[in-house]
């Protein structure tokens, strides 16, 4: 399609060789290395802050709670803390898209928990194969997205109030799931406490992932700012790229020569690392992803471009039922069971803490799939530290409500600040 | 005119609750052809371009394509068939850049992927042709002004292959400069065999560029003119339903005071 | 449950025996699966006739009012209360005996002129619980350290099974962990071992306090993911924690036998419908409640559940079956255990 | 202010005597008893329900629960019903407060635990006097909106997630209130008890205030209709007038004579049904409360003109802040006692399904503190009738985010209609 | 001109993040004067108007007021000091009736009460006065179209006491006649001694109206004009920056096609 037939450039006036106008008051363009620093200040400037934020949280919390109590930062610590956040970080992924579109979904604990029960029942209870029940309850946790975004796309309900409602009902229905069978063991050898258990103890695993993962990003770098070069639009210079390759590949392997300190590599971090590009490269590649991010800035703008906004709604939300059902999923393997307590507590308030922490906007259009690791790692980190240094429940409360607080308010006033740096 | 219209509308009509806004109206556009429609406030005219464009498909009454009979019932039916429009209300997604803007709804691809390159060159093209001010096709479009905003608009509906464009009010925001550009514009559309709907309130650009002038009133026909066998008081009155208007008012007095 | 006939209840309801049933919550098994069945059926049993009205107050103790509301309107002789908050429902105690309706606080001991009490002893429930984890250390106790989980900060009873775990426990091993668990979660509690281990470091812990089978399951994932196998505690008697209990995961469970409990309850319910004093055998001893009345009382004593005494308890008082328990996954277990 | 010197009508043209304009194409307009009933219908098809379909269901559910169990309308059944909606409905006339706005509150739940664990704290374990300790947790309430309202409305962050953050904290700082001490009683004399627990035996209690209530009513819209004649503009004709008075009466007594049937007038009735009638005036009849309206309709025309959004916002939350005080204190006279759990649970749902059953949207703009009350009522009459009826807890759950769906469900897609109707 | 402006801006200047959107903009208003204020899309324009406004307060230069320097910095600082605004993007509040947007901001009251009846009726007067055509003045402005929510917006700027009214873009949505009465509403304020600041992008309503003209470029001052002494060519030329620009280019190309 599309073979762009706009008036072309034999047209008349104006004049081809026309100077490329530019606007004298626009401060910064595009140029280069030098460019990119510019660019930098401006986007600090004017509140794109991106992770920032977020890495430097990460480097105080490790910081504080390293100089209270060493453990904080033992190969050992660090590492269950990375299984940790599998759980956490695959809620808050589902999170992040429904944030994409300026909604929210307060619903994903409770599906969390019934997704978990319905596997456990199914499989444990009732026999059926576990494949099957890890399928079923998956497609469940679609379904209810399915009921939530329908409600929100088709009949108008804003979705903080379908999802707090299903927040309650997915509780009911799990409660009636469970039953009276209450607590339901799941066994070791099962698919998902070994999704969540398993640890590949040879070092190699841990640096071949590593090695992969820069080796992708240097190619996809390179390629590109081939492409762009021989098209002749504004490439990223090659010196730029191998910067960006050198900070990531200490970053990924600073972090498989501590893993391998400790146990190696857990399989559950690497599902949840490649879950991640999958789905970072769904959003920003994609046509699908660029309509998620139309619908986040302009609702009507994307209806009157073609785009189904009822078909991005629903499906987001069904996004967001699928990974909470996953998350569910990790969160039972780590207990090896299911209970009625599932997707109940602070889960909520941690996934939605860890979607903005992480960078997402809250209104809308703005954000990235990585939040959900970078917030997922900054809370766990901080429950971690908690739990080490026992800090009482009251304050725990006030804490977790502190950093969610902080986090949109970072979130806010970097929005402000964009909003009066770009048009409002 | 013996060649079929590409595109005709039949005794269309459309009610929002308690208000008839659309009644039995007619138009025809013909390629290479630009037709204005012209009316007062709440004529009707945004009503009948959402229900070319598919946004609030009309409750009664034809829409034919090249002759045929069409069911234009979402926004995409109308793009597929090859009409494009540019609302009054700009419609743009401020958070994506201008090359995102312009693609929106038909990226190109490679292998299912989005095609940034040829997307970035194609804009680069596209802009500088219609030389469009713009710092960079990179920035979020929520930086640009209005005017700019007005043309990233324009300029968006030639993506695509339209054999229509609707042009909702182009011109109401934009500076004498920038209007004479899309005037510009508008006369390179019908060169290129194009057909034209442009509506607007300023009778100057109406009878610089128009063929024909269709007059709304009231959600009803009131008229079709042709340029050259037609004056601005006529049209007017046609607008306003009667000889005697503020309008014609006006002018009187002005003619008096210039006495 | 319904069927009175029209017109004003209360008289409708003069001559047969109506008794109000209230039970705090359903997410935990046993109000559905144990408490309500057996006392429905011990009541139909002593009473063929009896209507009886069936409330659950989903842990709040506003709704638990408005239960005792409802049940005064429709008629109630006499209510089998299970308080959400004994403190909280003390004016609703009052109301139903200033209007002439007998109370008998189940399980909770509920504050105000409460007619009769039975319960198990949250406190000695405890002390079960940290004597059977020092008899499961043995001497390791004085060379190393324990992790207590208590249970929910928010949960009046959690705070007695602290103390009665505390009265047996301090002075005779280290302490060194000691958590609270908002909501009874066991990720939480999970999350929390793992930070001990990582803390205290693996060889230095002993054994693990837990205060429910809740949290012992995600205490028991976490030390299995350490590699470690300590004395492990837990109460409630749930059949994942007997299924734990049969692998080795978990040391012990407290089971309270809801059966007696429940029988209790409901022989104590009929008489005091029928009019009658309550026999001394049914009020063996007396409690003096929160709020200063001296209620005549039976006190049950709660059962610890081992690997070697499956069979002897939740088996034998109708907890679970042995096919329950012993599915595909536990059953070479069962078989060492001579379940099967 | 304002003597109007718009441009004066003895300008030259337009001619003075120019028929007044009128589209013809406007199907409906004013013209005295027979318009009403067309503008009825009109407002039915344009989605403006207003209260009626929760009158309607108030009629369903109480013509279902009555015929599946006689002792649901008892007099006493009615009469208890009329107390217990007082602590939910005070808390639901903040809601309405805040949803007027457009936003919402979620952290009432937890503020009313708060303010009611304060009273008790500091009355019966500090013994401090009733009186101060009452006007302390009440103005608790309203510190704490303004914090609320402080981030929503000076640092821009969402209200939904301040007070999703806020409803954490708070319960946080509650539980350290409350201590070690746990649930604290409140004595029978204490102001709070007396305030939820007061009857006024008399039959004449309850009949007079319905007679003032009727007489009020009629009087106001008399004198209304007198000066609206007077000043040449469409008023209410005295037929209509006197029809509204007849309908009011009717349930006036009818509501009396129930009461007096069981044991009188309850306090608590009669001070929620005056503050609803103070507030009422207050959003219809004061330029406060015009200007709540003003920014729920549109905040960038109230804040040009001239109306301090801020201001608006913060003291909105503050009402919503001291109503989810008073509604605590009210629960808390209920039982007697503060708990640990006091505001938690399903209070929160509750009073969001009260605000919007009672017919208040969720768009912001449109609504009435009448809604708290006919919410509540709702509400209330599906719980008793639950209660009588034994409905398990699991079912319950799903009832009650069933209830709240069905209601924004009505709202949506009553706004719907209304914008096809109007201007989209 | 030797008496005292109403209103004087001194080297405002006004910057949004990289956008240096006014500076050292001047500007002066006087009694019974129409100013008219042109200037390419994005020029300043509206950010000027905003900062009077007391919208965006600017971050340097002077405003006057009468001769005394004041500081605008809330909507309601203009306000009371006389200075009515109707912005481009309407801004009334579509929930409510058209009487409470008329007044929004500076309600009625007796015994601190609203007096919704003498509301009533001073806005029947004046919706009448100007004769705009609506069915109920209790009706929610949602149900207007666009041409009669405009009219709406121009009449609440004469409630209260204005001696300043500025009018941003006034008629870009209007039909023909409802153009003409806003004109003439404008010529009718200066009649009763009103300053009026007019922005337009329409050079034959700029001309109609204006007694100056000032034009604006790149958010600088770009020449005062006075009406009576110069042309629209002069006026476009100094907005282009330019005396070759599309609009010149245009003319000449049509003068051409026309010979
Ligand atoms: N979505 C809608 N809901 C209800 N009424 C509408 C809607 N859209 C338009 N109308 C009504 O239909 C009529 C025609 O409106 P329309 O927007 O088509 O007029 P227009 O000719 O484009 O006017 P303008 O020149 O002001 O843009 C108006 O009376 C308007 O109030
Ligand atoms: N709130 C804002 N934040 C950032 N930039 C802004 C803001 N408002 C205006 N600008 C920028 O300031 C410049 C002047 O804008 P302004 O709206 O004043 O132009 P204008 O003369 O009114 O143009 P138009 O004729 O298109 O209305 C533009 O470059 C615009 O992008
Ligand atoms: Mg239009
Ligand atoms: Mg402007």
């Amino acid at each position: 399609m599309s073979r762009d037939r706009g008036p072309d450039a034999s047209a008349q006036e104006p004049a081809p060789d026309a100077v490329p106008a530019v606007d004298t008051r626009l401060l910064v363009r595009e140029e280069g290395l030098k460019g990119y620093l510019t660019e930098f200040r401006r986007k600090m400037r004017s509140g794109e802050l991106g992770s920032l934020p977020v890495v430097i949280a990460v480097i105080i919390i490790w910081t504080v709670f390293g100089s209270l109590d060493s453990t904080f930062l033992s190969a050992q610590n660090l590492s269950d803390l990375s299984q940790q956040i599998v759980g956490t970080g695959m809620i808050a992924v589902g999170i992040v898209f429904v944030l994409l579109l300026g909604e929210i979904d307060l619903s994903v604990g409770s599906v969390s928990g019934l997704c978990a029960a319905l596997f456990a029942v199914l499989n444990v209870l009732n026999g059926m194969n576990e494949w099957l029940a890890l399928l079923v309850a998956l497609a469940g946790g679609a379904a209810v997205g399915l009921i939530h975004g329908f409600f929100f796309a088709k009949v108008g309900v804003p979705a903080f109030v379908v999802t707090l409602a299903g927040n309650l009902a997915w509780n009911g229905l799990m409660l009636q799931v469970l039953g009276t069978s209450g607590t339901v063991n799941i066994p070791g050898e099962s698919i998902v406490s070994k999704l969540y258990s398993t640890i590949f103890h040879s070092p190699a695993a841990a640096y071949v992932t590593a090695a992969v993962g820069v080796g992708l990003f240097l190619a996809a770098s390179l390629l590109d700012a081939r492409r762009r070069r021989a098209a002749r639009v504004p490439f990223r210079p090659v010196a730029e790229i191998v910067l960006r390759t050198v900070v990531i590949a200490a970053i990924a392997f600073a972090a498989a020569y501590i893993l391998n300190q400790y146990r190696g590599l857990p399989l559950a971090l690497l599902i949840f690392l490649i879950l991640l590009v999958v789905l970072d490269f769904v959003l920003r590649r994609t046509t699908y992803g660029r309509q998620i991010f139309a619908v986040g800035g302009n609702i009507e703008g994307a209806r009157r471009a073609g785009i189904s906004v009822p078909f991005i709604r629903m499906t987001v939300f069904m996004v967001a039922g699928t990974m909470a059902a996953a998350g569910g999923i990790f969160l039972a393997g780590q207990i090896q069971s299911a209970s009625q307590t599932s997707g109940g507590g602070n889960l909520l308030m941690n996934v939605i803490a860890a979607a903005v922490i992480g960078g997402t906007s809250l209104f809308g259009g703005r954000g990235s799939v990585w939040s959900a690791l970078l917030g997922a790692l900054v809370i766990g980190s901080i429950q971690s530290g908690m739990n080490i240094m026992g800090v009482s429940n009251a304050v725990q409360f006030m804490i977790t409500g502190s950093v969610l607080l902080a986090a949109v308010v970072v979130d806010s006033l970097s929005r402000r600040t964009q909003k009066a740096a770009g048009r409002a | 005119m013996p060649e079929t219209p590409v595109l005709t509308l039949r005794g269309i009509s459309k009610r929002f609750g308690a208000v008839q806004a659309l009644s039995g109206f007619d138009l025809e556009v013909h390629s290479g052809e630009v037709v204005a429609l012209v009316g007062d406030n709440g004529a009707g005219k945004s009503t009948a371009v959402k229900a070319i464009a598919g946004v609030n498909p009309p409750d009664e009454g034809v829409i034919e394509w090249e002759g045929r009979p069409v069911s234009i019932n979402r926004p995409h039916d109308a793009q597929n068939l090859g009409i494009a429009t540019v609302y009054q209300d700009l419609a743009l997604c401020d958070n994506l850049d201008v090359v995102a803007n312009l693609f929106l709804g038909r990226e190109l691809r490679r292998f299912g992927v989005l095609d940034e390159v040829r997307m970035d060159k194609r804009s680069r093209q596209l802009l500088d042709t219609l030389s469009i001010r713009i710092p960079s096709v990179r920035i979020p479009v929520a930086s640009l002004s209005g005017g700019q905003r007005q043309t990233v608009a324009i300029a968006r509906s030639l993506i695509g292959e339209p054999k229509v464009v609707i042009l909702d009010e182009p011109t109401a925001a934009l500076g004498v400069e920038q209007t004479a550009e899309v005037l510009d514009l508008v006369e390179r559309l019908r060169d290129r065999g194009l057909g034209t709907i442009l509506i607007s309130h300023n009778m100057v650009d109406v009878m610089a560029v128009a063929d024909r002038i269709a007059v709304m009133r009231l959600g009803r026909n009131n008229g079709f003119f042709d340029k050259r066998a037609t004056t601005t008081e006529e049209i007017i009155s046609a607008i306003t339903g009667a000889t005697e208007s503020a309008v014609t008012r006006r002018q009187a007095r002005k003619r008096e005071e210039e006495r | 449950t319904s069927g009175a006939a029209p017109g004003s209840t209360a008289q409708a309801a003069q001559n047969e025996i109506r008794i109000g049933l209230l039970l705090p919550e359903s997410k935990t098994t046993r109000y559905e699966k144990f408490d309500r069945p057996y006392i429905e059926q011990k009541i139909k049993e002593l009473a063929p006739e009896a209507q009886i009205d069936y409330y659950n107050a989903a842990e709040s103790p506003t709704t638990q009012q408005q239960q005792v509301n409802t049940a005064l309107a429709k008629g109630d002789k006499v209510l089998i209360l299970d308080a959400v908050d004994a403190k909280s429902i003390q004016s609703s105690v009052q109301k139903a005996h200033d209007a002439g309706v007998k109370v008998v606080a189940y399980d909770r001991l509920a504050q105000g002129p409460v007619d009769a009490y039975v319960s198990y002893d949250n406190r000695k429930v405890g002390e079960l619980q940290g004597q059977a984890l020092l008899d499961a250390l043995g001497d390791r106790a004085e060379s190393g350290q324990i992790v207590m989980h208590n249970g929910s900060p928010t949960d009046p009873n959690a705070a007695e099974f602290k103390a009665g775990a505390h009265s047996v426990l301090d002075g005779k091993v280290k302490i060194g962990k000691e958590y609270d668990t908002p909501n009874w979660d066991p990720n939480n509690a999970n999350q929390q071992m793992s930070g001990a281990i990582s803390s205290l470091g693996k060889d230095n812990i002993v054994g693990v306090y837990s205060a429910n089978d809740g949290l012992a399951a995600g205490i028991a994932t976490a030390l299995k993911a350490a590699g470690m196998n300590v004395p492990l505690t837990g109460q409630d008697a749930q059949l994942d924690a007997i299924q734990r209990i049969l692998l080795g995961t978990q040391t012990i469970t407290v089971e309270k036998p809801y059966k007696p409990e429940a029988d209790i309850a409901a022989e104590m319910a009929v008489n005091l419908a029928e009019g009658k004093e309550l026999p001394d055998s049914l009020t063996p001893t007396t409690v003096t409640s929160g709020s200063g009345q001296k209620v005549p009382a039976t006190l049950l004593t709660p059962v610890v559940v081992n690997k070697d005494n499956i069979k002897d308890t939740v088996v034998k008082d109708g907890l679970y079956t042995v096919e329950e328990i012993c599915t595909p996954t536990y059953a070479s277990a069962c078989k060492e255990a001579g379940l099967q």
